[in-house]
C-alpha cells in the first residue's frame, strides 16, 4: 500500500512535470508567433523581450511571487502577506501516511507548473505592446507584474483567497491567466498609444503586415500544443480512473476548442471579405483555446467545438473593432487573451452546475479591475520616470537596431525601407 | 525628353509619388538602392564587435519628361523630399535621345 | 488490487495522451516541412491550408468518422455502418473488474490518440497539391476524407474488418494512414496537373525550389520527434514489463529506421550527383520512418535500420521517376508515404512471422484501391462543380495572394516575381 | 507486489523515453540555432550536417559505441574492450524478482536514452566549425567521435571507469558531454582557422551576423525545453516519493538556472555595451543550462539561479576572448559547453559534499585530454587525407552551392552577395 | 554609342534576353525595380484593413548598344516583350559619351 | 558634367569605395544588379533536376563627376575593380545636363 502510494505520487508529479514543460514550451510560442506578426526590424528586440520576461518571471515568482500567490498561511482572504523562496519538498512518511489531506504529488513539481503560466500571462502582454515600447521598462514592469500584480490576483482565486470563496470558477485560467495578461496589456496600450501611422487621421487603418507568416503559424502550434499541458496539467491528478478519464477529456475538448475556433475565424473572414486571412485563422486558434480553458471538462467535446467556434468569430470582430477604438494591437493580444477569456468565463454557467453568473461577473471585475489599475499606475510611474516609448527616429529606423544593436534579418531586408 | 533620376530618402516616396501625379507625371520607376555621401552611417555591434554601416538606404526614381515639364517637375522633387538635413540626395537630368512606349510603340513624347 | 489497476489505467491513459500530443505535433512538422518546401509566394495559403485541414479533421472525426472507424457494433466486415459523436468514458467499476476484457485506458485517450492519426494522413495530401489547388475545394476534400474515406478502410483493418481478419499487418500505418494519404494525394495530382512551367516540352524538369530550408528542416525533426508518439503509442499499452519493453524497442527502432534513411538518401544523391541535396535527406528520414511504421517491433536494431536506408534509397529514385512521369509533388509527399509505404508493409513478413505477403498485398490492394477511386471521383466531382484548379493569372502571381489576401513574408520577397 | 514492480518499471522506462525524446528534440534546437547564426550562404550546409550528424551518431552508438561506454564486463577501468549491437532487454522475472540488483526499467529505453548524449555531444561541433569545414571530411569525423571518442570518455565516468571510481562527480554531463563535445570543436578551430575576413591584420574582428534571429532564439528555446529531458531524465528513476522529489527539483533547478543565465548575460552586455544583444542572451540561457548540467540536484532553486548567472556572465567575457585570440567559433559553442562546462562541474564541490576539487579537476584534465588529443589526431588525419577546408572561392560564394549545390533562401537573398 | 534602358513585365526577361542573344548583343545589366504608371496596382487584406499597392514589380534592362545595333536592340525588346495589356513598360535611350571594359580598359565600341 | 555608371563584382565594392573616396569623390549610389555577359553562370542541382543560373551577381555605381575629374575616376575604378578575370564588368559615361542637391537647392558642379 505505502509503494502503491509512492507510485501514485511518482506518476502525478511526473504527469505535472510534463505539463509544465509544455507550459513553458509555450514561451516559444509566443516568441514565434509575435516574431512571425511584427515588422522585421523589430524582430530582434520582439524576440529579446520574450525571452527575458520568461527568465524574468521564473526568477521572480520563485523569489516571492509563488509565495504570494499560494501563502501558507494567508494575513486575509485579499491580502496573503509576503514570504520568500521555496519550502522543503514533501517527506515520504507524509505521502504514505495516506488520507485526504496526504500530499499526492512533490512540492516543487507544483511549482515548476505554477512558473510557468505566470510566464504565459506574462507573454501576452509583449504582443500588444511591440514594435514601439522601450526593452528596458518593459522589462522592469515584467518583474513587478510577475512578483506581484499576477500574484495577488491569483490568490484571490486559486490561493484560497475571496473570489475562490465567492464561487468563480475559472478551471485552468481564462481569468486569472489570459485575461489578466491581457488587461495589463491594455494598460499598456492605452499609455503607450499606437504605432506611428497605424491610424491615419481620417480613421484609415493602416495595414502593417508581419514579416513572417510561417513563424506566426508555428507559434500558434506551439500555443495548441502546450495547451494540452496547460488545460490537461490544471487537473492536478491522473492517478485513477476518474482523473485519468477527466484529463482525457480535457485534451480532447482542449483539441476540439481550437479546431472550431480556426473553422469558424476563416469561415468568418471569409464571409465578410472573400479571402482567408491566416493571421486570423491563427488568432481563431487560440481563441478558441482561450474560450475553453475556463471550463475544459463539463461540456461535451461537440459543446467545446461550439465554444471554440464562439471564440473564433469573436475575435474577429474584436480585433476590427479595437482597430476602429485605435488601440493598436499588432499581434491582437488583447482580443484573443482579454475579450475571448471573458467569453470563456461567462461560458461556464452554461454547463458547470457549480457556477453562476454572478460570481463569473465578480471575478471579471476582480481580476480586471485590479490588474488593469495596478498595471496603469505601473506603466504610468515608468513613463514619468524614464518614458516607455522610443524616440520617432528609432520607431522609424526599428526598436531592433536602437535596443538591440542588431538587425533581425540582415541579409534579407534593407535597414530602414 | 529628359530623364529626371532623383536619390531620395526611402520615407520621403509616397510624398513625392503624389506630389508628381498631382504635376501630370504619368509614370516613374523606383529602385531601392544604397547610398554613400556626406551623410555618415551608424555604427553596429554584433557580439562584442563593431562594425560601421556606410551605406545608407535611398531610393531612386527615375521619370522620363517632356522639356516643357522639366523644371516643375525638378522644383516639385525638390520642395517635397526635402528635409533639411544631410542626406537628403540628388537630382540627375539628363537628356534622352528617345522614348517608347514598349505596349504601342508610340515613340517621343507621347510615350511618357 | 484495484487501486493497482486504477494506476494501471492511469498511467496506460497517460502514455495514450503524450502519445497523442506527440502526433499532434506532426501537423507543425507538415506545416514547417510544405511551408518550407514551396515558393514565397504560396506559403501563407499552404499554412492556412494545414492548420485549417487539422481542424476540420479533429471536427469531421469526432462527428462521425471515429464511430465509422471503430463503431460499437459493425453492419458486415466491410461496412461499419454510421453513427455520430463520442460515447461515455470507461467506469470505475468496469476497470476495477479486472481480467482480459476489462478497459484499460480512457476511451477520450483513445479517440484523441486516433483523431490526430486522420489529421497526419490529410497531411499528406495537402503537399503534393501544392502551389496551385484552390483553398476551398482542399478543405471540401479534407472534410469528406476525414470523415468518410479514412474511416472507412481505418474500419477494414484496425476497427476489425475484412483486413484485420484476412491477416494483414500494419501496425502503426504505413498503410492505413501513409498510404492511404498518399493515394488520396495521387488522385489529386493526377486531375490536377503539374505546376506551369514545372515540365518542358522537350521533357526537361524546371526545378522550383523551395523558399525556406531551415523550415523544411525545423518540419522534418518536428515529424521524426512526433513519430516516437506514432510507433511507440501504437503498440497501446505500457504498464508491465513486456510492454514497457516493446514500446522502448519501438522508440529505438523506429530512430534508427530514421537514421538509416538520412545516411542512405544521403550516400545515394552524393553518388549519383556528387551534391548533398539537403531536401532529399530530409525526405529521406521520413523514409526511413515511413518504412519502420508498418512494423516497428519485431526487427532488431541493426535490421531497422537498414529497413529506413532501404526507404531512403527508394524514396530518392521514387522522386526521379514521378518526375520523368511529370507527377508533379512540390514536397515529395506521394514518394515518401505511399511508395515507401508500400516498401514498409512488404517488409513486415520479413519479420513477423504472423505475417504473409499474400495478406500485404490483399491490404495494399484494398487500401489503396478504395482511397484512390473515391478520391478520385471526389475530386472529380469538385472540378466540375467548384473547380480545383487556380487560374493562370493567379498562379503565376501566387496563390498567396488570391486565397489569402496576404503575403508569407512581405518584406523578404518582392511580390510576383 | 510483482505487478507493482511491473508498473514501477513501466513507470520509469515511460518516463526515461519521454526524457530521451525531450532530449533528441534538442537536435532540432541545435539545428535552429546554428542555423540562425550562419549567414544565409552557408545555411543549407549547416542543416545537412546537423541532420547527418544526428543519424551518424544514432548508427555508430547502436553498431559499437554503446557497448563501449557501458561495457558488460570491462577489460580495465581505462579501457572498456569493444563489443558490438544491442543486447536483449530485462525479462519479467528478472524485474519481479524485486531486490537492489533488480532492473527497474528497460535497457532499450536506456539506450535511448544514451543515444540522443552522444548525439548532443557531436552537434556541439557542427556550430565550431561552422561555415567553412567540409561537409564530408565533418561527417567522417562524425562517425569516429561518436563510435569511439565519444563513448571511452563516457566509459571513465558513467561506465564505471576511473573517472568514477576517482569520486569525479558529474550529474548530467557538464563534462562527459559538453565540455567533451567543446574539446573536440576546438582542436577543430584550430586545425581549420577562422573564416576568411573574420580578422583583420590590425587585430580588428569583423562582425558576420547570423542571417535568421528568429530561428536562433527558437532553437534555443528548444534547447532549453529539451534540456529538461536531459537533466530531469539522469535522475535514472521516478517512481518513489525521493526520485520524484528529485526529478522535479531537477526541473525547478534546471529551468532557474537558465533564467539566471539569460539575466546575467543580458546585464552583462547592456553594462559593456549599452545594448541588449540577443544572441548573447540566447548564449547566456545555455550556458545557464551547462553550468548546472554537472550538479542541478544539490544547490537550492536560488543558488541554481546563481549558477546559471554565473555562466551568462562567464560566456560573454569567453566569447569576445577566443575573438582576441583569433579562435572563430561563429555560434559559440566552445564557451557555451566548453569554458562554463568546466564552471559547472569547479561548482558541484560547492553544494555536493560527495564531491571535491581534486577529483572535478582530475575529470576536466581527463576528459578534455583525452578527447582534444585525440580529435587533433583525427582532424589532422582528414586534413592531411583529404582536406577540412573549402576553398576560398567556395567560401566566397558560400559552401550551400558547393557541398548541397542548393540555396537555403534562394527567394530572399542574392547568391554571393 | 547609345544606353538604351527598358523597363518590362519580370515574366518577359528570360524572353527578352534570349531574343537580345539571338542579336548578338553581348552584355545586359538587370535590376529589380517597382513601376508606377497608368497600370493600376492591387489591393490586399490584412486583418480587416484594406490597402492598395501601388507599386508593380518591373523589371529594368540597361544596354550598352553601337549606334548602328540601337534599331534592331528597341524592335527586338518591342516585338518579345509586348503583351498588349496596359503595363507593358518604356524604352529610354540615351547618349553614351564613352563605355569601357573594365577586365581590359578597352573603350568604345569594343567594350561592349 | 558626367553621370559615370560601373558595373563592378561586389567583392570589389568596399575597395572601389575607398580609393574614390581617397580621390575626393563625395557621393556615389550603389544598386544591387544581376549581370548576363561573357562570365557564364553556373549549374545549380534541386531534387534531381539540373538547372543554369544565367545571371550573375553584379553592383552597379553611380557617380555625378565634374569633367576635370572624370578621367581619374574612370582610371581609379578599373585600376582597382580589375581582377583581370572575365566578368570584370563596364563602366558607361554619359552627358549630365544638370545635377542638384536636393538640402540645398544647389545646382552644377557644387551639387556633386
Ligand atoms: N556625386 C554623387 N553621385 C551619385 N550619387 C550621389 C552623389 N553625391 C551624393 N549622392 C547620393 O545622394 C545621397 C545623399 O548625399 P549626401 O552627400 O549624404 O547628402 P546631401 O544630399 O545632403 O548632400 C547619397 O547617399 C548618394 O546616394
Ligand atoms: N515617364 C516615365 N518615366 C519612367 N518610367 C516610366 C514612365 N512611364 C512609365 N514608366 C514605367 O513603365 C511602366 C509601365 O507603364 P504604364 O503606364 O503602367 O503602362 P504602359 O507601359 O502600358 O503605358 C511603369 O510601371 C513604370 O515603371
Ligand atoms: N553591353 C552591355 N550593356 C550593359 N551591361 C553590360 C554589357 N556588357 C557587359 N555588361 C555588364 O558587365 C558584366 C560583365 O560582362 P562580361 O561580358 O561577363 O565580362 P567582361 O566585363 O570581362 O567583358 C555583365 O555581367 C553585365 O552586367
Amino acid at each position: 500500500m505505502e509503494q502503491l502510494l509512492e507510485l501514485s505520487y511518482a506518476l502525478d508529479t511526473f504527469y505535472f512535470l510534463m505539463s509544465g514543460a509544455l507550459v513553458m514550451w509555450m514561451a516559444a510560442g509566443f516568441s514565434m508567433l509575435e516574431a512571425g506578426m511584427v515588422r522585421a526590424k523589430n524582430t530582434a528586440e520582439i524576440l529579446t523581450k520574450n525571452i527575458s520576461l520568461f527568465a524574468i518571471a521564473c526568477i521572480a515568482y520563485m523569489l516571492v511571487g509563488y509565495n504570494i500567490m499560494y501563502p501558507a498561511e494567508a494575513v486575509s482572504q485579499y491580502w496573503p502577506g509576503i514570504s520568500f523562496l521555496l519550502g522543503a519538498d514533501n517527506t515520504t512518511e507524509a505521502v504514505t501516511a495516506g488520507g485526504d489531506d496526504a500530499p499526492y504529488y512533490s512540492g516543487m513539481s507544483d511549482f515548476f507548473f505554477q512558473v510557468v503560466f505566470v510566464a504565459t500571462a506574462m507573454s501576452i502582454v509583449s504582443g500588444a505592446v511591440a514594435e514601439r515600447m522601450k526593452l528596458w521598462a518593459f522589462l522592469t514592469f515584467a518583474l513587478v507584474f510577475t512578483a506581484f500584480i499576477y500574484p495577488l490576483q491569483g490568490f484571490w482565486k486559486w490561493g484560497g483567497g475571496f473570489l475562490q470563496e465567492s464561487g468563480f470558477s475559472d478551471f485552468a485560467g481564462s481569468g486569472v491567466v489570459h485575461m489578466c495578461g491581457a488587461a495589463a496589456a491594455l494598460a499598456g496600450v492605452l499609455l503607450l498609444g499606437a504605432r506611428r501611422g497605424k491610424y491615419g487621421a481620417d480613421g484609415s487603418v493602416k495595414p502593417m503586415p508581419g514579416a513572417n507568416m510561417p513563424l506566426a503559424t508555428l507559434g500558434t502550434f506551439i500555443l495548441w500544443m502546450g495547451w494540452f499541458g496547460f488545460n490537461g496539467g490544471s487537473e492536478l491528478k491522473i492517478s485513477n480512473v476518474e482523473e485519468a478519464n477527466a484529463v482525457a477529456l480535457i485534451f480532447v475538448n482542449t483539441n476540439l476548442a481550437a479546431a472550431g475556433g480556426v473553422v469558424a475565424a476563416l469561415l468568418t473572414v471569409r464571409l465578410i471579405w472573400g479571402k482567408a486571412d491566416l493571421t486570423m485563422a491563427l488568432n481563431g486558434a487560440l481563441a478558441g483555446l482561450v474560450a475553453i480553458t475556463a471550463e475544459p471538462l463539463t461540456p461535451t467535446p461537440l459543446l467545446a467545438t461550439l465554444f471554440g467556434g464562439l471564440g473564433g468569430v469573436l475575435v474577429v470582430f474584436s480585433i476590427i473593432t479595437l482597430d476602429r477604438l485605435k488601440l493598436d494591437d499588432p499581434v491582437g493580444a488583447i482580443s484573443v487573451h482579454g475579450v475571448v477569456g471573458i467569453l470563456g468565463l461567462l461560458l461556464v454557467p452554461l454547463t458547470n452546475t457549480d457556477a453562476n453568473f454572478g460570481s463569473q461577473l465578480l471575478g471579471i471585475a476582480a481580476i480586471f479591475g485590479w490588474t488593469f489599475f495596478a498595471s496603469l499606475i505601473l506603466w504610468g510611474l515608468l513613463k514619468g520616470i524614464v518614458g516607455i516609448r522610443v524616440s520617432e527616429q528609432e520607431e522609424y529606423e526599428g526598436v531592433d537596431l536602437s535596443e538591440c544593436g542588431i538587425e533581425a534579418y540582415p541579409e534579407f531586408t534593407k535597414p530602414g525601407i | 525628353m529628359k530623364l529626371v533620376t532623383a536619390v531620395i530618402k526611402p520615407f520621403k516616396l509616397e510624398e513625392v509619388r503624389e506630389a508628381l501625379s498631382g504635376l501630370g507625371v504619368s509614370g516613374i520607376t523606383v529602385t531601392e538602392v544604397k547610398g554613400f555621401g556626406r551623410q555618415k552611417g551608424h555604427t553596429e555591434l554584433y557580439r562584442g564587435a563593431e562594425y560601421t554601416v556606410d551605406f545608407l538606404p535611398k531610393t531612386k526614381l527615375e521619370i522620363g519628361v517632356d522639356d516643357g515639364q522639366l523644371d516643375e517637375v525638378v522644383n516639385t522633387i525638390i520642395s517635397t523630399a526635402q528635409t533639411g538635413k544631410i542626406g537628403d540626395g540628388k537630382i540627375f537630368v539628363t537628356e534622352l535621345v528617345n522614348a517608347i512606349r514598349i505596349r504601342t510603340g508610340e515613340a517621343g513624347a507621347e510615350a511618357l
